[in-house]
This record gives structure tokens, C-alpha cells and sequence, in this order.
């Protein structure tokens, strides 16, 4: 394996230093919510998450069709790359919230548009895993794993609309959960400016961690083509 | 009818097919030598454009591949180990549906005989899954020279048969070479092809170590075989 | 054989056309079915094994049913119908008959569409079943022409991404259990939109409110015949 | 209004949740790392005794 390149030291670095930047704007600078003070600030790391989860998301579905038009087992690396990420922040990003709902509007969950929806993607992309797990040959894993994120790629957006219409149609069903209690609350200046922070810090982060698994990934492909060179 | 150029396949990381070369004229018959796992299945798979080449030329019956492979279809009957019959149908709607899948339009005078050639008029009307392992091999002979095909390609199609079918196969394999058609044929007993093929070629790790005509062996084909894998 | 030419055979021959081939396939997988019957049983005892096991689960009280009737009838229907699918693309694994069809020249889309179209035939006996004995069992009319059109806008959609998604299940070493995880948590679009437009055809709702649903199934269901028609090949080739 | 003592409460439960998820996968990140290139060397290792 290649010694890890200046320009990946540098960006590990900088998460490093973007993680601690955000932590202190979250604790430090941002204000007091009024109504739900402390438990609002698990907001700012919420959202940042759910964002890379998206990045990831986008990611994976692109890197999928690429394969699927290229062919080129690299595409595969990173697709499975992005989906491993997603699933990993998509998670934090579920568990934050549910933390932060419990005391702001006394339920862990509710059938929230962008929550469930979140939830389907974990289920998918566990489904994904799964789906490569039961396939020997490489390449016909490859070409599978693309085409179930590109399926999934598409089918979540229309999950989501359709929850959405479900709820919009039915707004009783939602009763207290509705709009007004996902997140509404006025932003302070303040208190967006550290959102944006956070967002620009996970994505420097998504970038860092997506290039480590890449790399991750060819050095499982290099011990793959070393044992089969030995073997043989 | 058959020209290969430079063909390589690999599975993933794996290297299957490392440059082969391998050209077959009309009317010839190729007996395809070699040890287990020396490709013999995956070339065969790639003429019959089941499986993508990774790299290289190939013609087949005049038509290229990948990019014709509907072209190069319509002229090209496989035989595998798996007999590709369907258990819950009768012989005769096997060959039906296949003939409809070939676009053969009144096909009835010709499934009538396909099936007397291999032998099977008699039992038409029965479900494929009552048939013996030799039986479902014939049928499976049957469909795939429905179409009449221009080449031929057979995978090992002995295994499994016993004497008499053995013998009704090689009889109909003669009656195809007879008719010019050309064969590719994989095998890994000598015995069966020695008599059968014009031409042997031994694969082996992935390309054509050795070729021959019937009269190019010097000796026997066992001699050659093991001379061809030694070097 | 019957003539005696050699060399090429003449080019005059029509390629066999994409609607034939369709239809081919979608013929011989009835033609087997109606012999052996055994995919169609087992999914009918199984759906009806499904909506006896929600009468004791779930009391499905007369005044509960017009709201919890699609949902039933809906979750039924997915879990009969991978039984189905799973079996219909086992067959073609069997006997190696897969090869078979991709021998044949014709577009493999041909191929998916003519699957798809016995696995669809077969989802829609199964709920021409299902639906009289439910109306029967919970005295529920259920004969309602607006549900019988959900019902067949959300098979479609069902099968459509089924069909593809089982012929890549029967090709993993897990075949058995894959194709449910795989396939549900992509059909919940078609799922939900489908309880909800049934639902409201139940309860007489106006159209407006049932539109919107109609036109989601709609859409999900020309989506995904596409993405289909464009990457069957690259799950059945090497 | 939700009391601070409780707000807090929920609040640094979010945060250690978020931490550790995140810390986890990193430690599994690091272990696959460390352990592949544990096996790329001592693939190498035996390539070399080959020659």
C-alpha cells in the first residue's frame, strides 16, 4: 500500500480540527434556544449528520451508475464506500433525533417524512450488504451492488414524496408531530451561522472518511490479487 | 466461422483466459482438450455470448461479439451439461417455445423432425421431468439444432450419459459435422473424441498450448494430449 | 434435417420480434404452471393462510375494517407474491434454462417482460381469489371497480421491480431468504400509496383524495418498468 | 419550557450517542485497516520465499 498522500494528511487534519471548531460554536457561540434550550443544540450535529448521510446517498447512487456504464471495479470501491458512510451517519443521524424529540415533544419517534424515510434507507442499504455478502465473484458483485443502489437511488425519493403526501392528505394521523414541532423554532443569527459551520465542517469529514474507505477498499482488492497470485 | 483474437477474461482479479488465439473453418470439428479449470467452459461461454470478453476480437459465424450477439444467436446451437429444458413442459412445448424464441414461424413439420432424429417421437407428449438424464440430453440436442444452426457448440456433453445414449449422441454429432456444420467440443475423455473430432486443440491455463489434425498427432491423442500439457 | 443446403444459412430468416418473444416466454411459464400447479397453490394457501392469521392477530372488528381491510389485503398480497416470484425465477435456475434464454436471439429486455408478465398473471389470480373470500369471511364488499384498478396499478409495480430483483436473488448464495429484503423496503412507495388509494375507495372518499395516490402508483410504476427494461441485461450477462 | 436539568440530561445523551457511533465505526475502520495490512504482509512475505 502507498503511504497515505500529503493532501489526505492534510484533510484528516483539518476534520480533526473542524470537528473541535464545531463542537466549540455548538457550546460556545450559539445561543440558548428558549423553549427546548440545552437538548437543541443536539440539532446542529443532527442535521450535520443527516447531511452526510445524504452526500453518501448521492454518492452511492452516482458511483453506481457509473459502474454499471464503465464497468470499472473502482466505481464499485467507492460506491460501497459512500453506502457504508451513509449507513453509519444516517444512524447517528436517526438516534440524535430521536434523543432530541423525546424531551421536546415527548415521543422517540414519529412517522416523520424525512425520519422514516431515513429509516427505509438503513433498511436498504443493510439489504445492499446482505446482497453482496451472498456473491462469490467480484464482478457480478459489483454489477448487482450498482444496480440495487440505483433502484434504491430511486425509490427513496419516491418514498419520500409518497410519506409526505400521506401525511398532507392525513394530517391527523401526524396530530402533534406536524410541521410546526419538526424543528420549527425560530434561528437566532447565531444559531445558524453554527449550522452552516457544522455543514461545512461533516462535509470536509464526508470527504476525509470517503477517500480513507476508498482507500480502505483497494487495499482489501490488493490482498485479494496477492492471495490469488500466491495461490495459483 | 470462428476467429479469436487476443481474447482474455477475468473474473474480477481473476485471470481465467490470458491471450487466446483460436480460429476454427467452416466445416470443422474441434475437439477442445484440457484439464478442469483450464477455461474450457468460460471460452465456450463467451463464443456463445453468455459472457462478456474482457478483452480481445471475436467473430463468430461471420458476426462480431459482444456487438452482434443477436446476430451471431440465430446461428449458434449450444449444448451444455445442463439439458436448459423446462421439467413441467412436454418435450414437443419445449422445442415450441424454443422455436418461437428462434422466431421460427410454422415450426410443426420441423420440431416433427427434430424429434425423430433424436429419437424421441414416441415419447413427445411426456414431461420433460420424467425423462432419464440421456433422454433430456437428446431433447436438449434437439433444441439446440433446431434452428439448424451454422456452428455448434458442445460442453462436455458426455458426462453423465450412459453407453447407449453415448452412442445416439455420437451418432447425431456425425450427422452435424456431415451436414458441414461446424462444432467446437469440450471434453475430457479421449477416448469418446479421438474418432469423433477433425481437429484437437489442448487449452491450457488459459490459452491453446497445442493444435492438431487428425493426422497431425503423431501417434495417438493421448501422447499428444499429455505432450501438449507437459510443454 | 430437412434440407439438404449447406454453408450459411440464408439472412431471409425475421429475427424472432420483441412482442413474440415476450409472449413466448410469458406462454411457457403458464403453459408449466397450469400442468404442475404447484407455484399457484402454494401462494393461495399461503395468502389465505395470511388473512386467517390477521383475524386472530389483529381483531379485525366490523367497525375497524373498512380502515384496516387495504392494509391486510395489501400485505397479503406482498408476501404471497415473493413466494411466487422467488419459485418462478428458481425455474428458470433449475435446469439451467436461463442459459436457454439468453441463447435465444432476442433482446434480453424480451426477456424481463415476458417474466414479468406470467409472475403478474399470477399475482392477479391470486388477489382474483383472495378478494372474494375476504368479502366473504368479513362480509365486505370489496367489489369496487375503482379497487380492482389500484389493485392492478400496484401489482405491476410490484412485479416490475420483483421480477428483477429475483433474478438477481436466485443468482447469491442466500436465494432463498434474500428476495424479501431486498425487495421490500424499494416497494414501500407502492405499498403505502396502494393502502391508501384502496383505503379510500373503501370508504368512498371523493377522487381528489384519491388522485394523487393513483398518480403516484401511476408514475412509480412507468419508472420502474424502465429502469428495468435498461439493466435486466447487466444482471442476467457476465 | 423544558427544565434545564432534564434538557441537559437529553443533551449530552445525544452527544455521547453521536460520539460513540462515530467513534466505533472509526475503531472498526481502524482495526479493517490494520488488520489488511497485517495480511498484505505477510502475503508479501510469502511471495518473496517463493522466489
Amino acid at each position: 500500500m502507498k503511504p497515505q498522500p500529503k493532501a489526505l494528511t492534510f484533510l484528516t487534519l483539518l476534520s480533526a480540527l473542524f470537528l473541535a471548531g464545531a463542537l466549540a460554536m455548538v457550546f460556545l457561540y450559539a445561543p440558548l434556544e428558549a423553549v427546548m434550550n440545552y437538548v437543541q443544540k443536539i440539532f446542529y450535529f443532527h442535521v450535520a449528520t443527516a447531511w452526510v448521510g445524504m452526500l453518501g446517498f448521492i454518492v452511492a447512487a452516482v458511483a453506481g451508475v457509473l459502474y454499471l456504464i464503465r464497468k470499472d471495479l473502482k466505481w464499485d470501491i467507492v460506491e460501497l464506500a459512500a453506502v457504508e458512510i451513509s449507513l453509519v451517519f444516517f444512524l447517528i443521524a436517526i438516534v440524535s433525533g430521536s434523543i432530541w424529540a423525546r424531551p421536546s415533544w415527548g415521543t422517540w419517534w414519529t412517522w416523520d417524512a424525512r425520519l422514516t424515510t431515513a429509516a427505509i434507507l438503513e433498511l436498504v442499504y443493510l439489504a445492499y450488504l446482505l446482497l453482496r455478502q451472498g456473491i462469490e465473484d467480484p464482478e457480478r458483485r459489483a454489477r448487482f451492488g450498482a444496480v440495487y443502489t440505483l433502484i434504491g437511488g430511486i425509490s427513496v425519493p419516491v418514498t419520500f414524496l409518497s410519506i409526505r403526501l400521506w401525511q398532507t392528505i392525513h394530517p391527523a394521523i401526524i396530530g402533534t408531530a406536524s410541521a410546526e414541532a419538526q424543528g420549527g423554532f425560530d434561528m437566532a443569527p447565531a444559531m445558524l451561522h453554527t449550522m452552516f459551520f457544522a455543514l461545512i465542517a461533516f462535509s470536509v469529514i464526508f470527504a476525509t472518511l470517503l477517500w480513507q474507505r476508498i482507500r480502505l477498499g483497494k487495499l482489501a482488492e490488493q490482498v485479494e490479487q496477492m492471495k490469488l497470485k500466491i495461490s495459483e | 466461422m470462428i476467429k479469436v483474437r487476443k481474447l482474455v477474461k477475468r473474473f474480477g482479479l481473476k485471470t481465467v483466459l490470458r491471450g487466446l488465439d483460436f480460429e476454427v473453418r467452416t466445416g470443422e470439428f474441434v475437439a477442445l482438450l484440457g484439464p478442469n479449470g483450464a477455461g474450457k467452459t468460460t471460452f465456450l461461454r463467451i463464443l456463445a455470448s453468455l459472457s462478456r470478453p474482457t478483452l480481445g476480437e471475436l467473430r463468430v459465424a461471420g458476426y462480431p461479439l459482444p456487438s452482434q450477439a443477436a446476430a451471431v444467436r440465430a446461428r449458434l446451437g449450444v449444448v451444455t451439461h445442463m439439458p436448459l429444458l423446462y421439467g413441467d413442459l412436454t418435450a414437443e412445448e419445449n422445442l415450441r417455445f424454443y422455436a418461437r424464441m428462434y422466431g421460427l414461424g410454422q415450426a410443426d413439420i420441423r420440431l416433427a423432425e427434430v424429434l425423430e432424429l433424436v429419437g424421441l417421437s414416441a415419447r413427445r407428449r411426456d414431461l420433460v421431468r420424467t425423462f432419464s438424464r440421456g433422454m433430456q440430453q437428446r431433447l436438449a440436442i434437439g433444441r439446440a439444432i433446431l434452428h439448424d444452426p451454422e456452428v455448434m457448440l458442445f460442453d462436455e456433453p458426455h458426462t453423465g450419459l450412459d453407453q447407449e445414449a453415448c452412442d445416439m449422441l455420437d451418432r447425431i454429432l456425425r450427422e452435424v459435422a456431415a451436414r458441414g456444420r461446424t462444432v467446437v467440443m469440450t471434453s475430457h475423455d479421449l477416448a469418446r473424441v479421438e474418432d469423433l473430432a477433425s481437429r484437437f486443440d489442448v487449452l491450457s491455463r488459459g490459452v491453446i498450448t497445442a493444435s492438431a489434425g487428425r493426422d497431425g498427432l503423431g501417434g495417438n491423442l493421448l501422447d499428444f494430449y499429455r505432450g501438449a500439457l507437459a510443454g | 434435417m430437412s434440407s439438404d443446403r449447406k454453408g450459411p444459412t440464408p439472412s431471409s430468416r425475421p429475427p424472432a420480434s420483441f412482442s413474440r418473444a415476450v409472449f413466448a416466454v410469458a406462454w411457457k411459464d403458464l403453459a408449466a404452471e397450469l400442468r404442475s400447479r404447484e407455484l399457484l397453490s402454494a401462494m393461495l394457501v399461503f395468502a389465505l393462510l395470511v388473512i386467517l392469521i390477521f383475524n386472530f392477530a389483529i381483531e379485525l372488528a366490523p367497525s375497524l375494517r373498512p380502515t384496516v381491510t387495504p392494509g391486510v389485503l395489501w400485505v397479503t398480497f406482498a408476501f404471497a407474491g415473493t413466494l411466487g416470484l422467488n419459485r418462478s425465477m428458481a425455474i428458470e435456475k433449475d435446469r439451467g434454462c436461463l442459459d436457454g434464454l439468453l441463447l435465444a436471439p432476442v433482446d434480453r429486455a424480451a426477456i424481463y417482460f415476458g417474466k414479468m408478465l406470467s409472475n403478474l398473471t399470477f399475482m392477479l389470480i391470486v388477489e382474483i381469489v383472495v378478494l372474494p373470500v375476504y368479502s366473504l369471511l368479513y362480509n365486505t364488499n370489496l367489489f369496487v371497480p375503482g379497487l380492482l384498478g389500484v389493485i392492478l396499478l400496484g401489482s405491476i409495480g410490484y412485479v416490475a421491480v420483483g421480477t428483477l430483483l429475483a433474478s438477481m436473488a436466485v443468482q447469491t448464495r442466500t436465494r432463498d431468504v434474500l428476495l424479501p429484503i431486498l425487495l421490500f423496503p424499494v416497494i414501500v412507495p407502492v405499498l403505502l400509496s396502494a393502502v391508501r388509494a384502496s383505503g379510500g375507495f373503501l370508504q368512498g372518499l371523493p377522487m381528489e383524495q384519491i388522485r394523487p395516490w393513483i398518480n403516484l402508483l401511476a408514475a412509480y410504476d412507468v419508472i420502474f418498468l424502465a429502469v428495468a427494461y435498461m439493466v435486466f441485461d447487466q444482471v442476467v450477462e457476465e | 419550557m423544558i427544565p434545564y436539568a432534564i434538557s441537559i440530561k437529553y443533551m449530552i445523551g445525544g452527544y455521547a450517542v453521536i460520539f460513540s457511533i462515530l467513534a466505533i465505526y472509526l475503531v472498526s475502520f481502524f482495526v479493517r485497516f490494520r488488520s489488511l495490512q497485517r495480511d498484505l504482509e505477510t502475503l508479501q512475505e510469502l511471495e518473496s520465499e517463493d522466489k
